[in-house]
């Protein structure tokens, strides 16, 4: 019979601590590290779910596939407690409006997913109503390929948000490059 | 099958003498072309009618036929079903560009409202005597049509689909 | 024997308490990147253009619900001590609360006579 | 209606002492994208002015330029919830063109794919109406058997959620034996989530006094707003295209058609979680009943012929080479068919003119059809019974705006 060490060995991964000087009863790192460390396990993400991508969705947030388990447990429908745009599904020219309009309503630090390839580049509805790609609007930072992307893909996508939202700096959203950014999006 | 466009191509006959423009039989449904002024006469018609009561709208489309004459180009194809007898048939109605009017059946099936207006929606044709006569499906402030056979179905903001990679 | 020195800690502490509530709101304000914009602080209306103001005029049920709600949640606040100290108050503890129980049911009956509660009116 | 006269509308409107709420585009009760600018008057709702459209992606459009195989692709993403029965109604459709006759043992298996797909469809509309009434436990429950009807699919065709199940013809392949075992164990787990999640709902006091006369629909306005599928069976119209016009021989099996009362949520609800068990007794008798023989008729010209044929004989690499290259010769000529949907009779008018792509292809959707009885059944009713009679109706945005 394994024993209890073995156990949590094999099946659960603790989060690894941040690199950082280590003395007798204290452990010094850079803030950035540990802002990100927090923010990382914690993403509220708001689910712009609107066609077959939003039904796989449901699949990753039920208990089969379980979102929760990356921390990703509360979902916010306001983009004001909500840190994850996920748009998920096709967008049409009359629904890209609404999209800014969330998109510009989060709050600061705030990060897009685009799920599913009518969310990154119109996939294959190239027709006249259809939004071809959400970054024409707003600025994208990951994108799940996939016509609907499997649960495992959407948690790959969730863990390389992670990432990206574990290494940045906490200088970046003010940072030049960043407004230029936006302003080509016509966003000040 | 044959028989019954026969008693219903009939009937319409004696009442509407030349407004039925024709009858025929495409595979399972007795098909009518009508006169448009007509249709929502024959549609009351047939709502209460002896041998079938059509009460049921099952569906109602529009197409546009760019090499027709003139007076054809575009049709509404109605298609009604008597849900006890479980018989279906077909009318269609045929109008010109010019006036590109056909009078709305929405007074007899309220599910008619948005068939009506994702047609005019999609090919411009103007249902006479409907409530709320918009566009349903694309933006309200749409200039064009698309559905019309001239207009593309690309949205022509697609860089990765060069036409010239594809031989067009 | 109290001098007004042996208060000084309770002044420390509420010192502290109201500190750190000021200074981590004031803090986040400066510390946390933010993006003012026209669009962005104008109020989220499911995604579009928000239209006229929110402070529309509310039928006067609601106001009725919530004061009645408050006085009763008062009263039973008023229990709780009463509850705490039950065995020491004694059987006169209990006449006085339920004469103060009393008349606030007086109060509940005339609230459901009068059809304050009544909630589908029209 | 352009702005000036929405101010005006709204002035006038709040003259008379109500307030506009906009149940908006996002907004998590609706489970899709449409908005509805509701008139409250407190919490009741006196008028309400829908906007639908928000994804429309021109299937109909589209499909007038894609070869008549790759339809399947579009009919994949209409109704989303039970993909197969599209597929498979876009197939009949064309066989019904080309006068095709789908061997026995195909359309038995074509039965099977249909009654999984619709107690797939019936899962998520009843675990969401929970959801709408704050049992969100039961969604999670139930969202496991479907996830077992996922992973029957992808046995069948690799795909979960958009199938692209079935050819012109037949099917492509045959079930592999895990798929088999797959379905004999869901016809096992199925009865006892089901009872489950009707213990946990169906009797419970608080479910149905939000359920019972939230949305009620007459029958005669239903039939007059077109209503057809589980929610006419609600309002008390027996009225199912598999017993009206069998197609894919449903009729070799007996099934009962449930019938609702007063067209409620309530009724809604139940006759959904009853189909469910029409469907399983369905997927028995075909499972009992299945013949052996080809799962796909025998049109060289249409059905694109097996790889090693292909290779070493030439009319099979002609046929290969016309099909594919959409060349396949379709006669000119108008046909409707329709098949029993998740959530009602979902149609395909087709009008061909002899050339590779379809003339013109129009899509006879009901959730676009019965979603304008919407305004005139939460009139009067409060905010969170609107919410739920649109749950209960299961709208679901692909399909309303293809």
């Amino acid at each position: 019979m394994s024993t209890e060490k073995d156990i949590i060995e094999t099946n659960v991964n603790i989060t690894k601590a941040p690199e950082g000087i280590e003395g007798a009863g204290f452990f010094a790192t850079s803030l950035d590290q540990v802002v990100g460390l927090a923010r990382k396990n914690s993403i509220w993400p708001l689910p712009f779910a609107t066609s077959c991508c939003g039904i796989e969705f449901m699949a990753t947030m039920a208990s089969h596939y379980d979102l929760a388990r990356f921390g990703s447990e509360r979902l916010s429908f306001s983009p004001r407690q909500a840190d994850l745009l996920m748009v998920m599904g096709t967008i049409s020219k009359k629904l890209a409006p609404v999209v800014k309009q969330v998109y510009l309503q989060m709050a600061e630090p705030r990060w897009v997913l685009a799920m599913g390839a009518c969310a990154s580049s119109g996939g294959i509805f190239d027709t006249y109503s259809v939004l071809q790609g959400i970054d024409r609007i707003i600025p994208v930072d990951v994108y799940v390929s996939g016509c609907p992307p499997r649960p495992e893909q959407v948690i790959d996508g969730i863990l390389r948000v992670q990432e990206l939202v574990g290494k940045e700096s906490l200088r970046r959203r003010n940072s030049p490059e960043y407004t230029e950014l936006l302003a080509s999006y016509g966003i000040e | 099958m044959e028989n019954v466009t026969q008693e219903i191509g009939k009937e319409l006959q004696d009442k509407f003498g030349d407004a039925i423009v024709s009858q025929s039989l495409i595979i399972d449904f007795p098909t009518f072309v009508v006169k448009k002024e007509k249709i929502l006469d024959i549609m009351n018609f047939l709502y209460d009618f002896e041998l079938y009561k059509f009460q049921f709208l099952t569906s109602l489309c529009g197409v546009h036929f760019p090499d027709n004459v003139k007076e054809e180009e575009y049709s509404v194809v109605y298609q009604l079903h008597d849900l006890v007898r479980n018989q279906r048939i077909r009318l269609k109605v045929f109008t010109s560009e010019s006036q590109i009017q056909v009078p709305s059946v929405t007074s007899l099936f309220s599910t008619a409202n948005w068939l009506e207006r994702e047609t005019f929606d999609f090919f411009g044709i103007q249902f006479t005597g409907h409530p709320n006569l918009v566009k349903i499906l694309n933006m309200e402030d749409q200039p064009y049509f698309p559905m019309r056979k001239q207009y593309p179905l690309e949205d022509g903001t697609r860089e990765d689909k060069d036409d010239s990679k594809f031989g067009r | 024997m109290e001098t007004p020195v042996s208060y000084v800690p309770i002044l420390i502490q509420l010192g502290v308490a109201l500190g750190f509530v000021v200074t981590t709101i004031v803090a986040t304000h400066f510390l946390g990147p933010s993006r003012k914009s026209k669009r962005k602080l104008n109020s989220f209306e499911c995604g579009i253009e928000s239209q006229g103001n929110a402070r529309v005029p509310f039928s006067i049920k609601y106001f009725l619900v919530a004061i009645l709600f408050v006085l009763f949640d008062v009263e039973v606040i008023f229990m709780y001590p009463w509850a705490v100290n039950f065995k020491a108050l004694g059987t006169t503890g209990l006449v006085e609360m339920f004469i103060f129980i009393g008349l606030l049911l007086l109060g509940f009956f005339y609230v459901v006579k009068k059809g304050a509660l009544k909630w589908e009116d029209k | 209606m352009n702005t000036t006269d929405l101010e005006k509308k709204r002035a006038e409107i709040e003259k008379q002492g109500y307030s506009i709420l906009n149940l908006g585009p996002t907004h998590p009760a609706t489970h899709g994208i449409f908005q509805n600018i509701l008139t409250m008057d407190g919490d009741i709702i006196i008028d309400a002015v829908p906007t639908v459209g928000y994804i429309h992606r021109a299937f109909e459009k589209l499909a007038e330029r894609r070869a008549y195989y790759q339809i399947t692709t579009i009919t994949d993403r209409m109704n989303y919830c039970s993909s197969p029965i599209n597929n498979f109604g876009w197939h009949m459709t064309m066989e019904k063109l080309l006068g095709i006759e789908v061997p026995k043992r195909a359309q038995y298996l074509r039965v099977i794919l249909m009654e999984l797909a619709r107690i797939a469809d019936h899962l998520i509309c009843n675990s969401v109406i929970g959801v709408d009434t704050g049992a969100l436990s039961g969604f999670l429950y139930v969202f496991q058997e479907r996830e077992k009807v996922y992973e029957i699919y992808e046995e069948i065709c690799g795909a979960r959620l958009t199938t692209n199940l079935g050819r012109i013809g037949g099917l492509e392949r045959d079930f592999p034996k895990k798929a088999w075992d797959k379905i004999h164990a869901f016809i096992e787990s199925l009865p006892k989530a089901l009872d489950e999640f009707e213990t946990l709902l169906s009797r419970n006091r608080i479910f149905m006094d939000r359920t019972i006369g939230a949305g009620p629909i007459s029958a005669e306005r239903a039939l007059n707003y077109g209503f057809t599928g589980p929610n006419l069976r609600a309002a008390g119209v027996d009225y199912d295209v598999r017993v009206a016009t069998p197609y894919s021989s449903y009729e070799d099996f007996d099934f009962q058609i449930p019938v609702g009362v007063n067209g409620d949520t309530y009724d809604r609800f139940m006759v959904r979680q009853e189909e469910m068990h029409q469907s399983l007794s369905i997927i028995k008798q075909a499972i009992a009943k299945l013949p052996e023989g080809p799962i796909h008729a025998d049109v060289p010209d249409i059905y694109l012929p097996p790889k090693e044929e292909v290779y070493n004989n030439m009319e099979a690499l002609i046929y290969q080479f016309k099909i594919v290259m959409g060349e396949s010769n379709v006669p000119a000529g108008e046909v409707y068919h329709s098949v029993e949907g998740g959530n009602g009779e979902l149609g395909f008018y087709l009008i061909s003119d002899g050339g590779r792509t379809p003339f013109r292809l129009s899509l006879r959707r009901p959730c676009f059809i019965y979603y304008q009885a919407y305004t005139e059944m939460i009139k009067g009713a409060m905010l969170s019974d609107a919410i739920l009679t649109l749950s209960s109706l299961n709208v679901i945005a692909g399909e309303l705006d293809a």
